[in-house]
């Protein structure tokens, strides 16, 4: 297959996927034509630079690459709609960045940082929007459910991965479990580490 | 709600809370705030981590020196406000009340000279939780400002015809998966012990089948027809089976006008066909 | 605004839009810029020029402006919706194994190994697939069809001719003898034959 028709394909594909494409996904796509991993990444990077000045980009997110227009153009396009985009709560926002940069977290894990309970509702948005998910158990009495963010949540953030994630200052240590809360941040990582395939 | 009610923070790093998704502070105690406002500015705390993190940012404080005097004080008079006006809330601030009275009545205690102060701050707790908070905060922050699909950015989508070219599959079939098949029904005649199979050639099956295919076109063929000289002796005798056994089954006639004439195979049918008409 | 930043707008609207957007509905929607018509089209031209070679087109169509794909790319994309393959009953199975093995045979022969009836809709499914045919009529009361594979049936199963279907794998219970297994290859039916007396 041509380099020049691989790409075109691979274009027109991400146009009309109806969600993001990641590279196994093209790669399985196009291996009727023996397509190797290197075209394709070579391909990406050339459609991602070919787009670079115009009003829809070719961006890597959580489940793969997607053309999306500028976010400077938010504006302009929405008023092709009548509907205004939804507006979160301080509270959503809160209970959703709480999972997103301490995940894996319980319900009771926000609760107490929040100092307020979470209500059902947020949880039910934030799940039915496919941002979060159970994702395992803590083995306490009571075996509370562990959330964590989603490849769809990364979608709607346009992020790759959650590193990139704007920082926040670390959870402080609790002066005397200072050991115990590094051990438990390793674990989260291994736990998301393997969230994430 | 208007300027006069509320002001935006101007050098405070963290709002009141929001109103309407705008940032909002109190204005000086003193100033009259009609009960709807406040009300709005009350649920625009989000929880009451919210509303004591407000209270230590308003007066310039850091965290980590929690004046917990004042404090608990001022975290007191909103509590009953929101009780005043029946918030739902209530509850959880209630907790947090509570909290913040242990705490400044162990302050108040006197305390063993010997005692570690660092190790012992009552406040301890409740500044690592502050601090927490402030960051979650932070991020939930950096949420709100990033771009998001369908606020600020769209997925782009173009038309195509192509579903149209989907072509419809059909089953595949390995022949594996056909000699399993073919097990598998001989089994199920096993079970059933009047069935009578008889032992023969699949190659003569399959002859016979061609020959019946030839008939279906060619009403009679002559035996020089089937024999193929590039088969090899056992071609023909594979052909010569199949004949008979086409004819032991009544399937085919085989003809001879002379003596060492030309020899035709007709088809059963064929031969029905004819005497009917 | 800025002619570039025009085009983009354009573009990204072009892109989001649920359907064709004629040069008045852009008109309507850049009314807040006093974008002119002229402007308009001039950046439509662009756009379409600039998209002349890529893997989607920009496309004036009955009701206005649309992107998309290169129509050469039908075939590529169409493999994003296709579908496995269904797979056949095990009844459809054992009927196309025994017309294969045991041709020319009659539905009544098949049934009567089967021990259940043969729908119609199974040998429909076979011929119209183009494997099997009827190759002629057995002369007993009622002149059942005989059926016998196909060329096609050969092609499919990339066989030079029936010879060459596997041997039949023995039932379990039989218990096999290894000599015999050999013999198998040679003369199919006949081993079939014994396992079934």
């Amino acid at each position: 297959m041509q380099i020049q028709q691989l790409k075109q394909a691979i274009e027109a594909l991400l146009f009309v996927a109806e969600s993001p494409l990641s590279e196994q996904q093209l790669a399985d796509h196009f291996a009727p034509e023996n397509v190797t991993k290197k075209q394709l990444k070579d391909v990406l990077r050339e459609l991602q630079s070919d787009y670079q000045e115009r009003g829809v980009q070719l961006i890597l997110v959580g489940s793969g690459y997607r053309f999306q227009t500028r976010a400077e153009l938010g504006g302009i396009i929405s008023r092709l709609w009548q509907e205004k985009p939804p507006r979160y709560s301080q509270a959503l926002l809160e209970t959703l960045a709480l999972i997103a940069y301490r995940q894996p977290i319980t319900r009771g894990d926000i609760e107490e940082i929040r100092g307020v309970s979470v209500s059902s509702n947020i949880m039910k948005t934030l799940q039915e929007r496919g941002w979060i998910k159970v994702v395992g158990h803590r083995e306490v009495p009571g075996r509370p459910q562990l959330y964590a963010t989603t490849n769809e949540f990364l979608d709607y953030f346009s992020l790759h991965d959650l590193s990139e994630l704007p920082a926040i200052p670390e959870p402080p240590e609790r002066g005397s479990n200072a050991g115990q809360t590094a051990q438990i941040k390793l674990e989260i990582t291994a736990e998301t580490a393997t969230n994430t395939e | 709600m208007s300027n006069a009610d509320v002001t935006i923070a101007q050098q405070q790093s963290l709002p009141l809370g929001f109103v309407r998704g705008e940032p909002v502070i109190e204005k000086p105690e003193d100033l009259y705030i009609p009960p709807d406002a406040l009300e709005l500015i009350l649920e625009s705390f989000s929880g009451p981590m919210d509303l004591l993190l407000y209270l230590i940012r308003r007066q310039k404080l850091d965290i980590v020196d929690l004046p917990i005097l004042p404090i608990t004080k001022q975290y007191m008079e909103y509590v009953d406000m929101m009780k005043d006006l029946k918030l739902e809330l209530a509850a959880d601030y209630l907790v947090m009340a509570a909290m913040l009275a242990e705490i400044k009545s162990r302050m108040l205690l006197p305390r063993p000279p010997a005692e570690d102060e660092d190790e012992h701050d009552p406040r301890a707790e409740l500044v690592r939780r502050l601090q927490e908070y402030e960051a979650i905060r932070q991020g939930a922050e950096h949420l709100d400002g990033m771009p998001q699909t369908g606020r600020d950015n769209f997925v782009a989508h173009a038309q195509t015809d192509a579903q149209e070219l989907i072509e419809q599959q059909l089953p595949e079939v390995t022949l594996a998966e056909l000699a399993v098949a073919f097990s598998q029904a001989l089994a199920q005649a096993k079970l059933q012990n009047h069935h009578h199979v008889q032992r023969e050639k699949l190659s003569t099956r399959e002859r016979m089948s061609r020959i019946l295919d030839l008939l279906q076109t060619k009403k009679r063929l002559r035996l020089s027809d089937i024999f193929e000289p590039k088969e090899g002796r056992a071609g023909v005798v594979v052909s010569f089976l199949a004949i008979l056994e086409l004819v032991k089954e009544a399937l085919v006639e085989v003809t001879q006008v002379d003596a060492f004439s030309e020899i035709h195979v007709t088809n059963r049918e064929q031969v029905y066909a004819d005497s009917t008409t």
